[in-house]
């Protein structure tokens, strides 16, 4: 899936046009909508990557014309109501007309501070040792998993270096199907702006990249 | 323009001036309180931190410590995560920290291009530009034109390295120190830095 | 410019939705509209490839939520309110408010079939033999010129093997600015899906690609 | 759905009824008529001839010579733009015609994905789904996915080229004749070819 979310690279949406002293939230609800997805992420009927599929499985035209907390909501209200927790019916009536499911777990107030303090750590034991190590070249994979992945496809096929190297993360390609951590080498990969774009420069663009991205070039 | 749909009035408490969106955010909030999923107490205190609590102030504070004691700035480059968690910042959106320290050689600019990944426990909610597709879409492609829009423009020399969140690790770019700071305290120095300083679209004067 | 047309591999614009016994024209105005157009193109104030880059210029919002007649109607009318021979207030009131401007060749109902039975062929003599021949392997530039180009970000950077040698045509790239024909080259390359997408199977992806993109691989 | 603006009713004269793109249209025309920039007749004239004269039912004519004529088919591979005109096609948007004949082993499929390019004297002007941008940036990197939505599907072993018409080359998928057609004659023939098939879409049987 080459979804809405993969725009790097395009050049036509227009000025970026900054807002000075942006306030933190523009509107109530836009508040509100953040907190209730905050709190519904406790329920641990989804994880991020999971979560980030959904809103890229969004119509491209709804995506791009949605704002943060828009695409945001609307994920989860899909969550919700996949797995049974809410219907549509109910929200457009905005209120209960089937009994409630079960919720394995609902953030308190009390438990609020500690719950963003402590956050949600995707660093996971691997089993293998890396594959490549700071200086290394490698080349990404012209094929992208099927569903949700995180290489873009600008990078799919280039040429970069290793920068850094992390330590052994959640595989969001396999976590995003439900299938479990998958644990892989992640890296910092440097590609030129002129591998990538063709710039005469000596500008980067850096990518965090899964080791099953690569291969060695 | 996209992504300009939340940019009204706010909202009044009355029904009628409601967007279509607000409706329905104000619905499923009456829903998963009635299902008893979400306790509303938790949810103001959500909304209050990122209000009051979690916001660039907090990077800001990290920039100066690490402006005023090399120590601090080595282990922030070592172990952003450790050191920053030192500063009691730590948590959702922030658990993979990496601090990126601009040079007279290199600028370091951050994007999320797949989403709007940024590091909230230094920073806060990520403002709208950040979050929109022009940001998203441009900033890896032409960054010198987007510094344009933010009025920054950097020499020809200097290379521009654009990071791109593509996994669970958060950048903080740490701006270079201004001249003619030398006589201010750790406490003045956090007040001269800017968010838009610590994501890469400015530079401090 | 990596313009709003430049969508090859975007996967999520929804399904293609054939329509059964589709008229010519689902509107008056689509019929008026084309007409309109193509009678304007006999005035000889751009060439197919200004206009072309007239309608990639459009904010890529508008662009992809427009319908073919409406992009086609509003390039023309960026191009005529360019060259003075109308102002967006005239279409507003619906009538002339300046006087016109010299036309230098207004078509004619007798002319319409000959015009359209000549059409605007697109060869041109060249200067040079050409450098590559049925089977050579070529590489795509990474880069792409400023503004309009005819080589698709999916095929920057990548490598295929010449099908077809055409002969010499105008050159988008230059002719989209106003700096004459500048003929070049034009083949026909064939990229293996696999290259393209990284697809097992040996499906390919065929490109006219004037000499200027290309280089030996 | 975008590119669906323009499926409402055919137009009334009342202008209480047009859409703003219908109004801006009819303003536009009636401003180059008051300017003398253009000729009504011709107007009316060319609507007709793409409503009438210039369609499909062209293209079937040529794919029926070719698939009786075998000197007919040698010349429209070998140069198409001369042996169409043959028939009586020729001008705009197919001055530099290229046939490509479907064979058991390799599908042709033609898609326009920068503009929509489309070979007018043969197959006339192109329908909605071909301009549109779910089919415009599909068709080459999911040909099979968009064939199933025509209700194609191929044997896996049939290797599907996609031509992307991203020249002034204008393509003429040359479809397989269909099976027990022996006895049909070549205006019989014509009858069996589809434009959709001329397009690489449909496969006639």
């Amino acid at each position: 899936m080459n979804g809405p979310q993969d725009m790097g690279g395009f050049t036509r949406f227009g000025p970026v046009n900054p807002e000075v002293d942006e306030p933190v939230f523009h509107e109530a609800w836009e508040a509100r909508a953040l907190a209730l997805c905050l709190a519904m992420d406790s329920s641990g009927l989804w994880n991020a990557d999971i979560i980030r599929h959904t809103r890229e499985s969004m119509p491209a035209m709804k995506y791009w014309s949605s704002s943060y907390y828009d695409i945001r909501v609307e994920g989860h209200i899909t969550q919700l109501v996949k797995h049974g927790y809410i219907t549509e019916a109910e929200i457009a009536a905005g209120r209960m007309q089937v009994p409630p499911a079960t919720m394995k777990s609902v953030l308190t107030a009390a438990n609020v501070p500690a719950v963003l303090a402590k956050g949600a750590p995707y660093d996971r034991p691997g089993k293998n040792p890396a594959r490549f190590k700071q200086g290394d070249r490698v080349r990404c994979l012209t094929a992208a998993s099927e569903g949700h992945t995180r290489l873009p496809r600008h990078a799919r096929g280039r040429s970069g270096e290793i920068a850094r190297v992390h330590g052994t993360f959640i595989f969001p390609d396999t976590s995003s199907k439900g299938l479990g951590d998958d644990p892989h080498w992640l890296y910092t990969v440097r590609f030129s702006a002129r591998e990538i774009w063709g710039h005469d420069n000596s500008d980067g663009v850096m990518l965090d990249l899964w080791e099953p991205y690569l291969e060695a070039a | 323009m996209p992504h300009d749909g939340h940019h009204h009035d706010h909202d009044s408490h009355d029904h009628s001036e409601l967007s279509p969106i607000a409706l329905r955010v104000r619905a499923l909030e009456s829903l998963l309180i009635e299902k008893g999923y979400v306790d509303p107490a938790a949810i103001d205190l959500l909304i209050e931190t990122y209000e009051t609590k979690i916001g660039p102030r907090n990077g800001a504070k990290v920039v100066a410590r690490a402006w005023v004691d090399p120590t601090f700035a080595a282990w922030l480059k070592q172990d952003a995560t450790a050191a920053i968690a030192s500063i009691g910042y730590t948590g959702r959106q922030g658990e993979h920290m990496v601090a990126l320290f601009n040079t007279p050689d290199t600028h370091n600019m951050v994007v999320c291009t797949l989403c709007s990944c940024y590091p909230w426990p230094v920073l806060g909610l990520p403002p709208v530009w950040y979050k929109s597709m022009p940001y998203r879409s441009r900033a890896i492609v032409e960054p010198r034109a987007v510094l344009k829009e933010f009025n920054v423009e950097l020499p020809k020399e200097t290379r521009i390295d654009v990071w791109d969140s593509t996994a669970e690790l958060r950048y903080l770019v740490i701006p270079m120190r201004p001249a003619g700071t030398e006589n201010l305290s750790e406490e003045q120095l956090a007040e001269r830095v800017t968010r838009n300083a610590m994501i890469g679209t400015e530079v401090l004067a």
